[in-house]
């Protein structure tokens, strides 16, 4: 049995409808975001990980090695 | 050789924050041993001796102390090893024979005398001057002092000789030999190259993870 | 040297590799995700539209649906949290340790929303947005509790050893919560002891409290779906270099 | 040389207790000047309530019993940071972690000490902030005997924050942010023993249970705290 006689009396529920309708909004907000933030980090993980897979095919080697060769021994050891 | 080596570490990893260091690592120290951990920077060599401080866990492996697993005798083992990091452990607003006096109840052996220790490491008539007028040499020769204060027989040493002049080096190294001949064991690390016989060595490159 | 373990059923520590869990928790997900949303509808539907009104709070009360459940499982969620963290440092469990970092922002979330919704409960009962009653300060108090836990743990650049000192935390802050509840109350009588106490559930009529019971099924499914969901991105976050992860994201993801 | 099968060593833990407890209270005799700080400010902070509240006395009487006890509890948070901090960066910590005394007995050393030096001064100087807040007569000995007990469980809990953030850069505020809610049941306790005095009420209950808290400290944080250090030296 319908508590209420009419959809805006539903709303307005007696007065008090701001404080209800924003408390359950926030905690639907809420909720959804904890739902969302995991998905959205795996995500972009994965993405992440395929780009790294097929870049890692194409780059090998691409740096060229500045360091100074080994110096001749002039004292001994 | 009957009785079971001092210190047998079988299958070490470890891995900082998840990425790998070393793996697979295994030795025994035997009594009389000094063993050099030789390395390039990097490769784990304080991370080692700090495991076998029991500063820090291993990820996987076991030690062995005298046959024992070292989880059981965890107390026993400690009051038998002295460990010397980076860090002289010494405060710098203390003289050195107060730092002594704290350091030693630690390790509460027979022990000598803390004037002769002070003498032996070079700090003779330095021993109640606060140890931030001392250089970091001398602050280093504090916590060496320990070494002629402790009967612990497995010594620890992380790069013992950085800072010393060439005959506290010298010193130590003959330290080092008596200690062993006693059968006491030692593990150091050192970039030198320290003139020791019976020296065995344990490079680091072969355990990293490429 | 790893810990001797104490003795422990095989498929604890089955449950314990990282990759096992993720693969055995696949099948329970969209379950999960199907009742949790099922039984939240129901019992928002239920509670808004067909519970009767509050002789005193008239429509007000109906906030009680969301309040309670989510204040409850925050605390919950606290123990949750700390056993999490216990089971990582005695049996050095990593899985347990990524349980622990999952549960923290999420039992954050909850005790946000249970004050939230608390203040906005309060401004029609007593006409003020934030009144110091015992029931409300002890939630700020576990919400700094959950902070301090949060901010601990990023505050570690090494990743073991932030697991390791959030948990310690959380253990301390767990001896802890009894003690400051009791003391929130003993102060409270002592400076106020007139007014209602909010959450103090009106004699509920049972066509009132049906619905609650539902939302509190709901929420606790969420809860479960939640945690899983943060563990799971834990793992492979903390598994990427692994075979399995790598071949995971080249087929797609499952 | 031991082995294990000698007879167990014979530890000497209570002079290692000695020697730590000497060493901390020469330390701080060496750097009598940082005594001072938490001093100054506790007395500072008193006097931006007049300022900032009212400087008319009979307010001030209603403040004075929450207020001081707030300030006793603000300064023993920003001294708790001393407590491992130095011991950290010379390496004196891992000393002690590593020898085989009983860490929790060595720590307790150090918590004590950094009463004697932080909480105990404070005590001693809150009837001069009474006397500045207006506080009223019948509120001194309560106040004393509650900062008294207070400032020690304080110091107990304190350590256990200062072990969990010594490896953090700059962890002095992260360090209150996660010890001040475990301080509120004492400051609760703690406030309401002196404004129960004050209203002509016995304040015994309230400072029976703020021994309890005391003792609950006792039990929990040097334990607590060995273990903290334990996760800390490791990371």
């Amino acid at each position: 049995m319908f508590q209420f006689d009419s959809l805006s009396a539903f709303i307005a529920m007696g007065g008090h409808g701001p404080y209800i309708w924003l408390s359950y909004l926030a905690t639907a907000l809420v909720l959804l975001w904890l739902v969302a933030t995991p998905l959205l980090r795996t995500n972009r993980l994965m993405s992440a990980l395929k780009r790294q897979q097929t870049l890692q095919h194409r780059e090998s080697g691409k740096y060229q090695d500045i360091s100074p060769g080994p110096r001749t021994e002039e004292r001994s050891p | 050789m009957s009785a079971p080596p001092i210190l047998e570490c079988r299958d070490i990893a470890f891995e900082r924050d998840y990425t790998p260091i070393f793996s697979g690592l295994s030795f025994t120290l035997w009594r009389g041993q000094i063993l050099q951990v030789k390395g390039a920077n990097g490769s784990g060599k304080t991370t080692l001796l700090r495991i076998l401080a029991t500063s820090l866990t291993a990820s996987q492996g076991s030690m062995f102390w005298h046959g024992n697993d070292l989880e059981g005798h965890r107390q026993e083992y400690r009051f038998d090893m002295l460990y010397l990091g980076h860090q002289p452990g010494v405060k710098a607003a203390l003289t050195p024979r107060e730092n002594l006096a704290w350091l030693r109840p630690l390790h509460p052996k027979a022990g000598h005398d803390t004037n002769q220790a002070l003498a032996a490491v070079g700090l003779a008539g330095m021993e109640d001057v606060p140890c931030h007028t001392l250089s970091a040499g001398q602050l280093r020769r504090v916590a060496l002092a320990r070494l002629y204060l402790s009967d612990a027989s497995l010594w620890i040493l992380d790069e013992p000789f950085t800072a010393i002049d060439r005959d506290g080096v010298g010193k130590l190294e003959i330290l080092l030999q008596d200690h062993a001949q006693r059968g006491g064991a030692v593990v150091i690390t050192t970039h030198q190259h320290p003139q020791l016989d019976n020296l065995c060595e344990l490079d680091m490159v072969r355990y990293g993870v490429s | 040297m790893a810990r001797t373990r104490p003795l422990l059923p095989e498929w604890f520590h089955r449950l314990g590799s990282p990759k096992g869990f993720y693969q055995m928790t696949s099948s329970w997900m969209p379950w999960l995700a199907v009742t949790a949303a099922v039984l939240l509808l129901v019992g928002t539907v239920w509670g808004l539209g067909f519970a009767p009104q509050d002789a005193k709070q008239g429509n007000s009360f109906r906030i009680i649906y969301i309040h309670v459940p989510a204040a409850f499982l925050a605390l919950a969620g606290y123990y949750v949290m700390a056993a999490a963290g216990a089971i990582g440092l005695v049996w050095k469990m990593k899985l347990a340790h990524m349980v622990m970092k999952a549960a923290a922002p999420l039992g954050a979330a909850l005790t946000l929303i249970s004050l939230v919704t608390g203040s906005l409960w309060g401004k029609p009962t007593w006409g003020t947005y934030w009144v110091w009653d015992a029931r409300i300060t002890s939630m700020l108090v576990l919400f700094f509790l959950y902070l301090g836990v949060i901010a601990l743990h990023y505050a570690y650049t090494n990743g073991e050893a932030a697991s390791k000192a959030s948990a310690v935390l959380a253990l301390v802050g767990t001896a802890n919560i009894p003690i400051i509840y009791k003391s929130v109350d003993w102060w409270y009588t002592l400076h106020q002891p007139a007014t209602i106490k909010l959450t103090q559930a009106p004699s509920m009529h049972p066509d009132m409290f049906y619905p609650l019971l539902v939302m509190i099924a709901g929420f606790y499914c969420f809860y479960a779906l939640v945690l899983l969901l943060n563990t799971r991105s834990e793992i492979l976050h903390r598994e990427r270099r692994t075979r399995w992860v790598l071949d995971m994201a080249e087929g797609g993801r499952s | 040389m031991a082995s294990p099968d000698a007879a167990p060593p014979e530890l000497a833990t209570a002079t290692a207790f000695r020697a730590v407890l000497t060493r901390d209270l020469t330390l701080a005799f060496r750097h009598r000047g940082d005594m001072a700080n938490p001093l100054i400010f506790f007395v500072m902070v008193a006097t931006l309530v007049p300022l900032g509240v009212t400087p008319e006395s009979g307010q001030l009487a209603l403040l004075a019993p929450g207020m001081i006890w707030v300030m006793a509890l603000l300064a023993s948070l920003l001294s708790a940071e001393t407590l491992f901090l130095a011991d950290h960066r010379d390496g004196s910590l891992e000393q002690l972690a590593l020898s085989p005394q009983p860490l929790w007995l060595l720590v307790l050393a150090k918590i004590i000490v950094h009463w004697l030096v932080t909480g105990l001064p404070l005590t001693l100087l809150s009837p001069l902030l009474g006397v500045m807040l207006s506080l009223p007569q019948a509120g001194f000995g309560p106040l004393v005997v509650s900062l008294l007990l207070g400032t020690a469980a304080l110091s107990m809990i304190g350590a256990i924050g200062a072990a969990l953030t010594v490896a953090i850069p700059r962890g002095g505020l992260l360090l209150s942010l996660i010890v001040m809610p475990l301080y509120m049941p004492v400051l609760i306790f703690g406030a309401s023993a002196v404004q129960l005095a004050v209203d002509g009420i016995s304040p015994s209950g309230a400072l029976a249970i703020l021994g309890a808290l005391l003792a609950f400290s006792c039990l929990i944080s040097p334990f607590a705290t060995a273990g903290a250090l334990r996760v800390s030296l490791h990371g």
